[in-house]
């Protein structure tokens, strides 16, 4: 039984761990803000799901689990809103740019200028 | 098991960082830093198993939370230029 | 070869010396008052570091009492630290309102400029 | 520990305030895992609470008050830059004398701290020994350190609501 | 504002959490890491992130000026009073034996006394300032 578990939560962990490095991956990779935001999205929700469900299941029935549930209800309440609001800032600076010097800064690198007006 | 974990993370970490640093505009390196304080809490959970002492998981609740307002108040500074600007409250001009 | 397995041994204090002097070098050499505030706290970050390392003894565990361990690490310089952070906090938000109110009567934050104004004057 | 170094290097060349801001936030995270791996769990608490928190969010009020970018040229100044190399070669020529990093029989774990490990239940029934000798043993510090913030934001208040007052009196109208 | 819904929905949920979670670090702090000035921290926190999401009259509404100001000397008084319980008893200067009958249990408590009088103060300091910085942007 235990052995059952421990192989459980070994799978799910190394699991997770693939889903994290996938994400920073991506994070380097993706060749804009948007793209990027869907790789961090991977490591917020499969890869730290995962990982602490693997170590739920190291954990047993403790007040450890509880706590590690609770921070996986964080990650899905607050994960979404960040990104959403990221998103939002985002395309409120592209569409009307409020701050000129910091556009300024931005002209070296095109390449990540998305939300233009539409 | 742990070890592999917490050098998953870790490399994680350094490739997140290396986004943070480069990162083109603010909202990359916001995203980055979002990114590491996920990244931060796991390393912490999986360092916390390894050494044996799980209870420990209330600073990961601290910096998760923090990390959610650190990366808000950014936000609604770019969105508004304003910290605390409300929109349904009428400003005494 | 020997300063070499030194260096190794002690590496935790060269990177605590090296992110000193990084703060160290902002505060000296950038003009700007905020990141000298930001520079200042590096060094703080530095110099609560310095303190803990040597308080970790490999192979011990975080200095709360629990029967089934018996090597912890040292607890004094964590309390140490403790009172130095909460003092930097409340020195950083001071610093940052002098910032607030220099720039208000000045009109700007680089030191060069606010010097040059108080020659004139 | 490297990763740090790194980013420290960063926030040093960074001229955006905007971007300084956000790489301290990353740079206080990575601070306080390090710590957690040295084992000082309140300390890195603490470290993640204000930096990431309320360092922040108090840096952002202050550039939206001031201007964001940083004016000057970002040319290394030599002597500065020498000052800081000697300095610091100094300092790690000084640290070689230190006990290597993680030795049990260090000096510094031989003088009050065995006593407090060994009594804190007893004399306070604090399993938490950080909280211990902070609240107990070293009681007069921490009154000095809450008095520090005390003093503090007796200062920010002085220094920002009071001017404020006659800001707006000079504007708008003589209000009291 | 229908821009602002999915933030303030998910700030609403996670709010009352973070209050609960910043009392659990106070009383927690005995045996596990925390202790006054994290928790104050993390209450100061939660304010800063209503006034942050809901705007800053929100968080007067909540939290009023005056009642932040008047809790920056309150709780170096607790400290300050915790001490001279000991001094009045006879004892030293802080010297929590007295508190109770047992000296192991006055330590106890003093310690958690003294932890409240940290909480306070750092609670309305930090809340203080960020009032102090944002209002100072109107």
């Amino acid at each position: 039984m235990t052995i059952a578990v421990d192989l459980a939560s070994w799978l799910l962990m190394l699991l997770g761990s693939f889903f994290t490095i996938v994400g920073a991956f991506g994070l380097v990779r993706m060749p804009e803000i948007f793209t990027r935001m869907h790789a961090a999205s991977v490591t917020d929700t499969l890869g730290a799901g995962l990982l602490i469900l693997g170590m739920c299941l190291q954990a047993g029935l403790t007040l450890v689990t509880l706590k590690l549930l609770f921070l996986l209800a964080l990650f899905f309440f607050t994960g979404p809103a960040v990104t959403h609001a990221l998103a939002q800032a985002c395309l409120h600076e592209g569409v009307r740019p409020t701050l000129a010097e910091d556009r300024r800064s931005r002209q070296g690198a095109p390449s990540s200028e998305d939300g233009r007006p539409s | 098991m742990f070890a592999a974990a917490a050098i998953a993370v870790l490399i994680s970490m350094a490739l997140a960082i290396s986004r943070a640093i480069k990162g083109p505009t603010v909202f990359d390196r916001l995203l980055a830093g979002n990114s590491i304080g996920t990244l931060a809490i796991l390393l912490l959970a999986v360092v916390g198993f390894l050494t044996g002492r799980p209870e420990f998981l209330d600073i990961g609740l601290t910096y998760g939370l923090l990390n959610l307002v650190g990366t808000l108040a950014v936000l609604k500074f770019f969105r508004h230029g304003d910290l605390t600007y409300d929109a349904e409250e009428d400003r005494p001009s | 070869m020997e300063l070499l397995s030194t260096l190794a041994a002690h590496y935790n204090y060269v990177i605590t010396v090296f992110l000193m002097m990084a703060g160290l070098y902002v505060v000296i050499a950038r003009g700007n008052l905020v990141k000298k505030l930001v520079g200042l706290s590096i060094f703080q970050t530095s110099v609560y570091l310095l303190y803990i390392e040597p308080g970790k003894i490999l192979g011990g565990t975080a200095p709360i009492i629990d029967p089934a361990f018996t090597l912890y690490s040292n607890p004094l310089p964590h309390v140490l630290i403790l009172t130095a952070i909460v003092v930097g906090v409340a020195t950083l938000a001071l610093g940052l309102a002098l910032v607030v109110r220099i720039n208000e009567s000045y009109g700007t934050i680089e030191e060069d400029q606010i010097l040059r104004e108080d020659r004139e004057t | 520990m490297t990763l740090l170094a790194v980013v420290t290097v960063a926030i040093v060349r960074q001229r955006n305030l905007f971007a300084v801001v956000i790489l301290s936030g990353i740079y206080s995270f990575l601070m306080a895992s390090l710590l957690i791996v040295l084992d000082a769990v309140d300390v890195a608490m603490t470290e993640a609470s204000v930096g990431a928190g309320i360092s922040t969010v108090v840096l952002l009020a202050t550039l939206h008050l001031v201007k964001t970018r940083e004016m000057g040229p970002v040319r290394p100044r030599p002597m500065a830059l020498l000052i800081t190399a000697g300095t610091g070669g100094l300092l790690v020529w000084g640290t070689f004398v230190l006990p290597p990093f993680g030795t049990p029989d260090a000096v510094i774990h031989g003088h009050v701290v065995p006593r407090y490990l060994a009594d804190t239940v007893r004399e306070t029934g604090v399993p938490n020994v950080v909280t211990s000798v902070l609240a107990d043993y070293r009681g007069y510090d921490t009154l000095g350190e809450t008095t520090v913030i005390f003093t503090a934001g007796i200062g920010v208040m002085l220094l920002l609501r009071g001017a404020r007052r006659r800001g707006r009196a000079d504007q708008d109208r003589a209000a009291p | 504002m229908s821009l602002d819904l999915i933030l303030r929905v998910g700030t609403k949920l996670i709010l009352p959490f973070i209050v609960l979670f910043a009392l659990y670090v106070q009383f927690h702090g005995d045996f596990g890491p925390g202790g006054g000035f994290q928790a104050g921290v993390i209450a100061a926190a939660t304010v800063i992130l209503i006034a942050i999401t809901f705007g800053l009259r929100a968080a007067h509404r909540i939290a009023p000026q005056a009642v932040v100001e008047r809790m920056i000397p309150l709780g170096v008084l607790i400290y300050a009073g915790t001490g001279f319980a000991g001094l009045l008893a006879g004892h030293n200067y802080l010297d929590y034996s007295v508190l109770s009958h047992d000296a192991a249990h006055g330590h106890e408590l003093g310690i958690f006394l003294v932890e409240t009088g940290v909480l306070v103060t750092v609670t309305g300091t930090m809340t203080a300032v960020f009032y102090a910085f944002a209002e100072r942007g109107r």
